[in-house]
């Protein structure tokens, strides 16, 4: 973990409010691990406007150029600035935060994204197909605006499906829609997930019946990122009732059964 | 060749001795394990601990942050594990990277401020000074209610340090209108110090939902947004001249330090700051080094207050 | 085509009608002057003037501003060419553009403000509102002193309605700590609304020559800093269901205004915004109305202190 | 007096912290007149750091191009966002604001200008040459920065003459060197002067002794520009003691020997 400015290689608009922000980083190339993330500082030096640091996954290493990217919706301020960013120009940032997955023992694995939560699967789906896993990488979207995202998808040694809801791109569907049958057919798969509250929540709902370990990368407001604040906060079932664990140095990755939704 | 002996940068709070000004506040530095893995941070002037209750304590409902303009509001409930968790999993390791720490501790009466001041007596010598947390808005029965009691302050500072023998700081909240008459209690109280400000309080409602942005609906408003409304307590209550002040709130620069040095604080505190620059203690403290030098001020004692020397009224 | 019946966006507050709940706060927009040039302020809600005392005031020394984090420290001292020039300087243009307008006013004790209301008996008709500033930090005498004593609050709101029968709008400052009992002090006076909050106590130093950036030393900070606080102010005292509020403090956009009345605001004032934004009022005004279209919601009325619906404690 | 957004043309360092812009304005061009000034927003849309806009003279006006140029110096937060605009970036400003000169019966006129104090000069310069005015242009600099104006200057009909304190260009010294001799060399001129606080002063104090009419143009840290907030106050005397006067609607001229200076 280390604070660093990296220098921006390319930004670029792949779709309505998304966009790929790759840059130099040997050293994220050497020591992040899919499951972490970082956390980038979102306003020019010296200003406080936004104030608080962003927390993004990695997406996609290039180790042979050095280079990370991250891909991000703009949703408000601070990826709004990102977004205007231009190769050339620097970005501050920390890390990589928060706790690496073990792929170990995974032999088969089914990553469950929803819109811009493919963001940190993509690089996981990469890792454990290099490591001999079969993946099947499940995405859902609302909108279209990921499509260009299909030729990423198609360098992966792995199979892959989209739901799409504009019905432009993929199954016309939720993601979800997947076990609508009411059968198990990822039985032997253990499952990563990332995507909005909903999806998770009909996940947790739908995977209840089965035996599958299902990991959910989770997102919350966070304010310093490295377990110091107590801001990012989570209800975890515990025996009697829940404790309250941290996304950021805690996670961000829990197991889905055991997450308390709000 | 020689090296320059730089300027001295010994403050003292009451009995409270620090090497140099800069400290960090409750609650925005937990005890220091995860900023020592970015500086050493044994070069700070001290390193308050978050806010220790007698019993841990989970917390409030999330969301617990919520970013605003220049600043962010957090609603975090105090959550902590105990003092018995502070003496068993975080005072080792201040020990090991050699941390000079002030214990910031809280309680929902005096009773439980008592006995969290038993339970310390056995580690008085691993900390130079205890803060009572008598301010922070967050949660209802403890902090708001003493603040408005100067009586229980008085009898709080007054109880910790005969239990404790070990230097007091009181720190206020600025929701109460004029801190004079906290300070003195606190001061009557027999505290070294008073620290200000806590968090002002504040909420923020989202639009679409009509939903409050925090779980506990208000928080505390901390960052560079509070500053100026920090910047007056620190001059009005050194102007009283009631206790040594340590001055925080929205301190982001080595220039906001040596501002509130120049109102009235002898020691500063970081908070909201270090999660947005991980550096910012020792970078701070270097600074105002660089500034004391390219001055040709020897003591940075000499500063603390000036504000007050340059106004005539 | 039939044009479309957008909202409704009629506001009362007590016997206060507005057509809508856009006003611009007093001291931020002259009398509406000025930016008459840039769009016609006959469509806001209200116009607020500058504070008016019985004689011209000189003011503070300058200087009178200085930015800070996300917003502004005054002290302008309540500089104004008192009430007679108001009546001769102002109204007639007032009554020109069409504007409806909320005069402030504000003396050194009760004796100063029932001269200006006596003054005022005879342009009853051509204000719909007063506002008592009663809060304002940068005057020594007048302002705080009053917030703290709730029975002044009561007698000046009492006297000045007496006397002009006219609706009275009591405007409050948040240096006081708890605002319940002056809002309550201020309905028991007869007062038709509440408006707040009025500026924070500030200071601001610069760390080269020790001095204080703004004549005065303190001033009031205003700005999208203080909106946490503002918003937090009006949660708590629509919640407690005193008076209607006007809500201030840090607009900046549509989203804030919204925000604001979601608290609890039925109006809401624009201050230091007009500053940086000119066209502030009727922008905000405009997408207020196209908000509650795309939520088809009718009437403006219905998201006035939705927070606390949504709220189950 | 309009709001406007504006497209930027250039914006060029020209010297040490010394940045040119250029923009297009035919508004500006068709209503700008010397003494006034404009104000504009340094911080981008939706942010707030920095809040206020802030106050900038206007250096030259292109008729031919609809380009209008503010020659700044960085000083803070404002002017380091001004100078990282780029051509094609666009500013919003307000303006023209505070009062126009009358040139009306200038005939010889002497300008004098304190480092970035020149910059509503030489305009004025301009103009007045321009209506057969005998102009002498008196300018002084801490610094050799503003070195890269003397094409600008000599481009000028007009007479100009350099004080430098580093000795680096024109005569080592102070502006008010020019008078030290004690005789007014400029008996039948009008004078205008802008520059910092302390020039000002002490031109107040050389002028006391002469008959010429003096125009100082003011600074004062401004909220509103526009006459609304007070904020801009300057004493000014008046019989038995002094006024404040706004120097954003009241000024920013005013007859030197009014000025009291703090
Ligand atoms: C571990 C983690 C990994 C993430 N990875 C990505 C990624 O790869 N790509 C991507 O586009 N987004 C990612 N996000 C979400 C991303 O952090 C938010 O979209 C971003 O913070 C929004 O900032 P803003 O200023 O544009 O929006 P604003 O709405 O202006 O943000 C206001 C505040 O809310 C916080 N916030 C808003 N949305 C979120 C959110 N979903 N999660 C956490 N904080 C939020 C911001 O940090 C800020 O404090 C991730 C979030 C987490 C927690
Ligand atoms: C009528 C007028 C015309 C001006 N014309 C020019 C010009 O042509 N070129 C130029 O370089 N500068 C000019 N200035 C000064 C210019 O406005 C300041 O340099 C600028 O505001 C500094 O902003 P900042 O954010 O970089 O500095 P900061 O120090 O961050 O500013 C902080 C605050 O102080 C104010 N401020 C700082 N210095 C001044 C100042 N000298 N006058 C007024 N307010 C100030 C800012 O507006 C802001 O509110 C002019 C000032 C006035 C009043
Ligand atoms: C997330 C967070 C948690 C805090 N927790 C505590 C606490 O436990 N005890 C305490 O006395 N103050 C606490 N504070 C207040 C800070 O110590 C400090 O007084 C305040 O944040 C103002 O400083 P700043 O503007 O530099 O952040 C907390 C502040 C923040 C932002
Ligand atoms: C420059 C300035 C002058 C003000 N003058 C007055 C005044 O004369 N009377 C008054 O009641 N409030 C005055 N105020 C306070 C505003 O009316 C308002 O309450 C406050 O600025 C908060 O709103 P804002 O954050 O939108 O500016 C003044 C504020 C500013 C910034
Ligand atoms: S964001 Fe601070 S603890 Fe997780
Ligand atoms: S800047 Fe507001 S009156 Fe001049």
């Amino acid at each position: 973990m280390k604070l660093l400015d990296a220098e921006i290689v390319n930004n670029i608009r792949i779709g309505e409010g998304l966009y790929k922000m790759e840059f130099f980083s040997p050293y994220l190339c050497k020591n992040f691990k899919p499951g972490q993330f970082i956390n980038i500082k979102c306003s020019p030096e010296g200003l406080f406007d936004p104030f608080l640091r962003r927390p993004f996954s990695i997406y996609d290493i290039e180790n042979n150029f050095n280079v990370v990217s991250v891909l991000y919706l703009v949703r408000g301020k601070g990826t709004k600035y990102l977004s205007g960013l231009e190769k050339g120009d620097n970005i501050n940032f920390c890390g990589p935060l928060g706790n690496p997955l073990s792929f170990e023992n995974d032999k088969k694995v089914l990553l469950i994204g929803g819109g811009i939560g493919i963001a940190p699967l993509y690089l996981m789906a990469k890792k454990l197909s290099g490591q001999g896993a079969l993946v099947y990488f499940l995405c859902g979207f609302k909108e279209s605006n990921f499509r260009l995202l299909e030729k990423d998808f198609l360098r992966l040694n792995a199979d892959y499906k989209i739901y799409c809801e504009d019905g432009m791109w993929g199954e016309v569907g939720i993601v979800t829609d997947e076990f609508a049958s009411g059968k198990n057919k990822f039985e032997d798969y253990k499952v990563y997930c990332c995507g909005p509250l909903e999806m998770l929540k009909k996940l947790q709902a739908i995977f209840s019946k089965y035996n599958n370990t299902v990991i959910a990368i989770l997102e919350e407001k966070m304010a310093c990122g490295i377990g110091v604040c107590m801001g990012c906060a989570v209800k975890i079932k515990q025996k009697g009732g829940f404790a309250y664990k941290k996304v950021c140095s805690d996670g961000p990755s829990f197991n889905l059964e055991e997450v308390l939704f709000g | 060749m020689v090296k320059e002996k730089g300027p001295n940068l010994k403050v003292n709070l009451g009995t409270i001795e620090l090497d140099n000004p800069v400290i960090t506040c409750s609650g925005t530095f937990s005890s220091g394990l995860e900023y020592g893995k970015f500086y050493d941070i044994s070069k700070l002037g001290a390193v308050t601990t978050k806010s220790f209750s007698l019993k841990p304590k989970k917390g409030n409902e999330p969301p617990r942050t919520c970013e605003v303009a220049c600043g962010l509001l957090n609603s975090i409930g105090l959550q902590n594990d105990g003092i018995n968790s502070f003496k068993k999993d975080h005072l080792p390791y201040i020990k090991k990277l050699n941390i000079r720490v002030i214990l910031s501790i809280f309680g929902q009466d005096i009773a439980e401020f008592r006995k969290i001041a038993k339970e310390i007596v056995d580690i008085r010598q691993d900390i130079i000074a205890l803060e009572l947390n008598l301010s922070c808005p967050n949660v209802e029965k403890g902090g708001m209610a003493f603040c408005t009691s100067t009586d229980d302050i008085k009898n709080i500072t007054h109880e910790v340090k005969q239990i404790t023998k070990i230097p007091v700081i009181v720190k206020l909240s600025p929701n109460v209108g004029d801190l004079s008459m906290p300070a003195i209690s606190a001061r009557e109280g027999g505290a070294d110090a008073i620290s200000l400000i806590n968090t002002v309080i504040g909420a923020a409602f989202d639009i679409d939902s009509f939903k409050p942005k925090l779980g506990n609906i208000q928080g505390g408003l901390s960052g560079p947004a509070v500053k100026p409304i920090a910047i007056a307590n620190v001059y009005n209550l050194y102007k009283e001249n009631i206790l040594p002040i340590i001055g925080m709130g929205g301190i982001y620069s080595w220039e906001d330090a040596v501002e509130f040095m120049i109102a009235g604080a002898k020691a500063i505190g970081l908070g909201s700051v270090n999660f947005v620059n991980y550096m910012a203690g020792i970078e701070i403290l270097e600074n105002i080094k660089k500034y004391l030098t390219s001055k040709n001020i020897t003591d940075i004692n000499s500063i603390i207050g000036r504000a007050s020397d340059k106004i005539k009224r």
